[in-house]
């Protein structure tokens, strides 16, 4: 097989290694009391994946809706809930613990060579917060939902709707802690855990983009959960800070919302561009072209994500003034993820590459979220945001950062790591069928979006003129085809649980120490702490490494 | 797996081998002592940018209705909040002390030192009570129980009135002191509820500390609670003069 | 089959006649908007056709099957330099563009013609100098600068003309403004855009550019009788805001006439422009916006004057350019009716005369 | 960045203890100046007093973080973390200040 760098332990004699993190203790306690870090994963990969579910039965619904102009599915206020709920289900409990709370925390310890999180009881913690947030939200939307859109817009969230958002406000507010501790930790850990001989420039990328991240959550959130305060207070004792007709100031709630919410986009990307660092060095056997211009890049951007926010504002009545000031850094915020994208394609110079299914995503990722970034400059810039701001030309800009770019990043990794993590491969015909799937139909779904938002549509309509109707309906059409992309990983992972062929300690011949341990990794990830001695991505190294192996065993 | 079900908190040791307080995951004592340590400090990051929110909203609305942010400052005492600062910094000098009773492994002095605090620490929320037991009575808590008539007839207020006689405002300005104690409440609400998180946690110390659990070489826990009480020691610092003191003269 | 073919059909059809890239451009500002935008469009197509080329020839050339041996590279500084520099150059130049652009969309010229819009949940109601009220639609003139001063009586609410490329904010309890001239005749769609509550979606209404003589047709077609400065005049009587700016030499309160324009110093030493939001700040928040050398005595019509009301007053203030009219309505109080609210019949009759409003 | 913490634990854990001296002339200092700032709030000094307040707040904090809490004798990563927290609230009001104060120059 020339055209694929698998290599699999012969399937005849091969085992799941007998001691392995999933086997070491049973029963629901045991892992309801786990301080293991790839037990906590597992348990959020799960709980991740039911909300990124509801989330998605509620874009359908609204995909459904908007396919007539008028509002006959569900009245307006019921779409309004709609779209509320499918925001803040899919913004604070899927995009932000997607990456770090799964894949992150499943790998975080093992590439730096520690043996677990900085702090076990926190991670456990952290996930419990998320659970109880997951729970209050679906018990608010059970109860009747909230309609203020994600983003509580006040006086509309304080004053003018009638729905739970106290209830909402704080299953947000926890989350929030939720994911400032997962950044915590991982903080912690890349600092003071790191394995003998592991320098910050032998870290691999991921580590570097969630580290990045990480410091997003931790200096950001706070912000969030003051603002989600002065919200939940405005409502039951009517303090005035956000109520125009007391003196206080609408704006000032969005500049503190929006002071951690864009920067809460980059929490999301950061780590799914550290999965495709990881994924395109694997399958071109090559080191990524310029580590240090795309680590440092992760940084830069966790750095200027701080003094962008007001671009969400910029019709919104702040000064232009300070339009400009902001409209400026946002270009400069621009060119970073700009290297990024230059200097993955360059990666794969004179490479040797396959196209495996997390390299399909990862192609998928760099076309859509050139796309996704792209049209995000014509958002920045002062004079056309005012045209495409508030239609669906931004609805379209960050479902491409968000689903086109972080979603693909986020299967890709699983993909990549699912061998990790349970011992067993997933199929793969079937599965690069799905990536393309997904492509096609998340380009059907959000590409007529562009030239809806260039025509005017508003976002968030439950009706709409109807010459709009024909690019809706591409739309619709493509999420089924999309709703179908995200079943198929669905079915065929939970197949490959039992049915999948036994993947061995590194079936793509990977170097990151995680992939130099048995799978699914010992409870301890290391029979002893390693010593990095030899830098990220080299598969010179590697290479050594198998030949030595083979003579010592033949 | 075997301390999955100690104590949550990042530091408290659970009993096996090694120093019993050290976690598996750890290589050295140092290992564990940093991490936690920094742990905490990033903690405090989110700390301050949680306040943060607050001095923003405070900062704008004061440069918009100067007026009435001076005037209804004037209704707060000085001379509590002086003594309210005194306590604290004397609580965060005990503290220091504890960690260094605690370093230097004198039990029955690290006891006291934290029962030290901990009297401060309930001083300082008795006194906080006082005052705003006195804003009730004078109705001056925003959305529960508001009347602006110290601010459009000061005269009607004659403990204050002596002090700085202030100019009636006009009922359009007048309307906005209910902003200035709306963030005066946050604020310090918000002071008092970390205050009485750090009270509760040094209860549990130094029920902890009597049994000789920091005096073993193993201060980490209360070197991290140090650091938390004198973080909320320096919100105040700045609570002070912002509320207190700036607005003494207009 | 057959029966699937015909929808087939019939989507086929209405996808070549609605057909289009971009809304028609019927502003002076869209035709530069979209050249922006173009220019934009341009240069994301060349920065992905240049990705999308990278990627596919380096995975023809060096796939495995090709290329066994991977060579590795550890980067280029002069490659790294390229693409940050050449980007970087093209989002300032973006920069720079846009910001003219915004500049002049924010920027109304000195002529325009005012209109006031008032959002609210869920309408927009349009009141034009002349007294004519409209609810979600606007009739304007084309060929003449059109300044639509803005605010809301609850939510934010955002005025958005997409055929005009201009969108504005309505902010409760602040005017702002933006401006257009339109080009073309014709009807175009009013959204608004910034999510507003339940009926959201049915805040929209139709902006009808016509030529000056239809526009000059339809004033008079749908005149109420009394302008907004008419209107203005009443509640200034009737609110007895001449008790004290009466231009008399003992008045306690600064004359108001030629006062739009001008240069005021307050009473906190402050210079500032007297424009509608400051008049309107003025009649809200007086003692804030005290003209130097006068008492802060006058009252807060907070709460007591609708937004409608203090659109009235602010036009009667800026049309004031002598005191004669003042002197006028300290002798004529008496006379007049209760102005607010009967100023003039129900806004909806308005427009009806044409019948072009669309509820 | 290297340089800081390469390696994650080993010689900078000596721990520096400080006495209980430099505790109490750190105490007495921060009650100085606390009666030195309420003092100062009864001297009228127009647009300096707050100035004032603030600048001795702000001693008094690093006289807390410096000593009390041993920043002073900390890694470099203390100090950096310290630093990263200060800036991103500097950023956060000064950023939203700039937003209010440039509202007043235009008619925007």
């Amino acid at each position: 097989m020339s055209d694929t760098i698998v290599v699999l332990p012969d399937q005849a004699t091969a085992r799941i290694p007998k001691m392995n993190f999933l086997s070491k203790e049973k029963g629901l306690l045991s892992w309801l009391l786990t301080g293991d870090h790839k037990r906590i994963a597992i348990l959020y990969l799960i709980s991740i994946s039911f909300f990124f579910f509801i989330g998605g039965s509620l874009a359908g619904l609204i995909r459904l809706e908007l396919l007539t102009p008028q509002s006959d599915l569900m009245a307006t206020d019921t779409y309004n809930k709609v779209f509320s709920m499918h925001g803040i289900i899919m913004v604070f409990f899927f995009l932000v613990p997607s990456v770090p709370a799964t894949i992150g925390n499943f790998l975080m310890p093992m590439m730096v060579g520690a043996k677990d999180l900085a702090l076990p009881k926190i991670n456990l913690l952290s996930w419990y917060l998320y659970m109880a947030a997951g729970i209050l939200a679906i018990y608010t939307m059970i109860s009747g939902g909230v309609d203020t859109g994600w983003t509580f817009t006040t006086p509309l969230s304080t004053h003018y709707v009638n729905t739970h958002v106290i209830t909402t406000g704080l299953a947000v507010f926890i989350a929030g802690f939720s994911s400032i501790f997962t950044g915590l930790n991982f903080i912690v850990t890349i600092h003071k855990m790191r394995c003998p001989g592991m320098t910050w420039f032998r870290l691999p990328l991921f580590v570097w983009s969630n580290y990045a991240a990480s410091i997003l959550m931790v200096l950001g959130t706070p912000v969030l959960a003051i603002a989600l305060v002065l919200i939940v207070l405005e409502r039951t004792v009517g303090i005035g800070v956000f109520d125009p007709t007391k003196g206080g100031d609408p704006l000032l709630f969005q500049h503190l919302f929006w002071f951690y919410s864009h920067p809460a986009v980059y929490i999301m990307i950061l780590p799914g561009m550290g999965v495709i660092s990881e994924v395109v060095s694997t399958f071109s056997r090559k080191r990524v072209f310029g580590y240090t211009a795309v680590a440092f890049s992760s940084v830069a951007i966790a750095v200027f994500g701080f003094f962008v926010w007001a671009h969400h504002m910029f019709i919104m009545g702040i000064s232009n003034y300070a339009a400009l000031v902001f409209s400026l850094l946002t270009m400069l915020v621009a060119v970073p993820s700009a290297i990024k994208i230059f200097n993955w394609a360059f990666t794969l110079y004179k490479g040797s590459i396959t196209f495996e299914t997390p390299m399909l995503y990862a192609f998928g990722f760099m076309g859509l979220f050139t796309i996704g970034g792209m049209t995000g400059v014509f958002l920045g810039s002062t004079g056309t945001d005012i045209h495409l701001t508030e239609t669906y030309f931004i609805v379209a800009h960050f479902h491409f950062v968000m689903v086109g770019g972080m979603l693909m990043a986020f299967l890709s990794g699983l993909h990549f790591w699912w061998p990790k993590m349970t011992g067993r491969m997933y199929p793969e015909k079937i599965s690069q069928l799905a990536a393309v799937v997904t492509f096609i139909g998340f380009n059907l779904t959000f590409f007529p979006q562009f030239i809806l938002g260039t025509l005017g549509m508003p976002r968030r309509y439950a009706s709409y003129p109807p010459e709009f109707q024909i690019l809706n309906v591409f739309s619709t059409a493509g999420a089924t085809v999309l709703g179908v992309g995200y079943l198929l990983p669905v079915l065929y992972l939970t197949w490959s649980l039992k049915y999948g062929a036994i993947a061995g300690n590194n079936p793509w011949q990977a170097t990151g120490l995680e992939w130099q341990v048995q799978s699914p990794p010992l409870t301890e990830n290391f029979p002893e702490i390693p010593i990095m001695d030899h830098e990220a991505y080299d598969y010179e190294w590697l290479e050594r490494q198998n030949v030595s192996e083979v003579a010592s065993v033949g | 797996m075997s301390d999955s079900t100690a104590i949550a908190h990042g530091a408290v040791g659970a009993e096996h081998e090694h120093p019993s307080y050290q976690r598996h995951h750890f290589e050295t004592i140092a290992q564990q002592k940093d991490a936690t340590n920094f742990a905490m400090w990033l903690f405090l990051l989110t700390e301050i940018m949680f306040f943060g929110g607050l001095f923003t909203a405070y900062l704008i609305y004061r440069n918009w209705y100067y007026p009435a942010f001076v005037e209804a400052s004037h209704q707060l005492q000085i001379g509590w909040g002086t003594a309210n600062t005194a306590v604290l910094i004397t609580s965060s000098f005990t503290m220091a002390m504890g960690v260094w009773s605690a370093e230097m492994r004198k039990k029955s002095m690290l006891v006291f030192f934290l029962v030290l605090t901990f009297v401060l620490g309930l001083v300082f929320l008795g006194i906080k009570f006082v005052e705003y037991h006195e804003k009730w009575e004078k109705s001056h808590v925003p959305g529960l129980r508001y009347s602006v008539q110290s601010f459009v007839n000061p005269a009607s207020d004659p403990e204050v009135y002596k002090e700085y006689h202030d100019k009636p405002l006009p009922l359009d300005m007048a309307r906005h002191t209910e902003l200035y104690f709306f963030l005066y409440f946050a604020m310090t609400g918000m002071h008092a509820l970390h205050m009485i998180i750090g009270i509760a946690i040094l209860g549990f110390m130094i029920f902890r500390a009597r049994a000789g659990a920091y005096t073993n070489g193993h201060v980490t826990f209360v070197e991290n609670f140090g650091l938390y009480w004198h973080f909320v020691d320096i919100i105040w610092i700045y609570l002070f003069p912002l509320l207190y003191l700036i607005s003494r003269h207009q | 089959m057959s029966h699937i073919s015909s929808v087939l059909w019939q989507f086929l059809v209405k996808w070549m006649t609605n057909f289009a890239l971009f809304p028609p451009e019927a502003s002076k500002i869209a035709p530069e908007m979209d050249a922006l935008y173009f220019f934009m469009v341009l240069v994301s197509l060349i920065g992905l056709t240049i990705v999308i080329l990278l990627i596919t020839t380096f995975s023809i050339l060096y796939s495995k099957k090709r290329h066994p041996v991977a060579v590795q590279i550890e980067g280029s500084t002069l490659l790294e330099a390229t693409w940050t520099i050449i980007p970087l150059g093209l989002f300032l130049v973006m920069f720079v563009w846009g910001a003219l652009i915004y500049f002049r969309v924010y920027t109304p010229p000195a002529n325009a013609m005012n209109i006031y819009v008032v959002g609210k949940q869920w309408m927009w109601k349009a009141e034009h100098p002349g007294g004519q009220h409209e609810i979600n639609a606007l009739h304007i003139p084309i060929n003449r600068a059109i300044q639509i001063t803005l605010i809301s009586q609850d939510v934010f609410h955002s005025f958005s003309i997409p055929a005009f490329r201009v969108k504005r904010e309505a902010i409760p309890g602040r005017y702002t403004s933006v401006w257009f001239e339109a080009t073309t005749p014709g009807t175009y769609h009013l959204f608004c855009t910034q999510y507003c509550g339940t009926d959201h979606s049915h805040m929209i209404g139709e902006v009808y550019a016509m030529t000056p003589d239809d526009y000059k047709q339809w004033l008079a077609g749908s005149t109420s009788g009394a302008s907004l400065a008419q209107n203005g005049e009443r509640l200034f009587a009737s609110l007895s805001c001449n008790a004290c700016h009466n231009t008399r030499p003992d008045a306690r309160g600064p004359s108001l006439a030629n006062v739009y324009g001008s240069r005021l110093t307050l009473s906190s030493g402050q210079t500032i422009t007297v424009d509608d939001a400051y008049l309107r700040e003025a009649i809200l928040n007086p003692s804030q916006h005290i003209t130097q050398g006068y008492a802060p005595i006058m009252p807060t019509y907070q709460g007591q004057i609708s937004e409608d009301g203090v659109i009235d007053l602010v036009e009667y203030i800026k049309n004031l350019n002598s005191d004669y009219r003042v002197q006028q309505t300290t002798t004529t109080t008496t006379l007049l009716p209760e102005a607010e609210g009967k100023a003039g019949p129900n806004p909806a009759e308005q427009g009806a005369p044409k019948g072009m409003v669309k509820q | 960045m290297t340089d800081l913490h390469d390696k994650p634990e080993q010689h900078e854990r000596e721990h520096h203890i400080v006495s209980p001296k430099i505790y109490l002339t750190i105490v007495c200092c921060l009650l100085v100046l606390t009666a030195t700032t309420v003092a100062a709030s009864y001297v009228e000094m127009g647009v300096f007093n707050p100035i004032v307040a603030l600048a001795i707040a702000a001693l008094k904090m690093m006289l807390v973080v410096l000593f009390f809490m041993h920043v002073k004798y900390s890694t470099k990563l203390t100090k950096l973390t310290v630093g990263a927290g200060l800036f991103t609230f500097l950023v956060l009001v000064g950023m939203t200040l700039a937003d209010y104060m440039t509202r007043a120059w235009g008619r925007w």
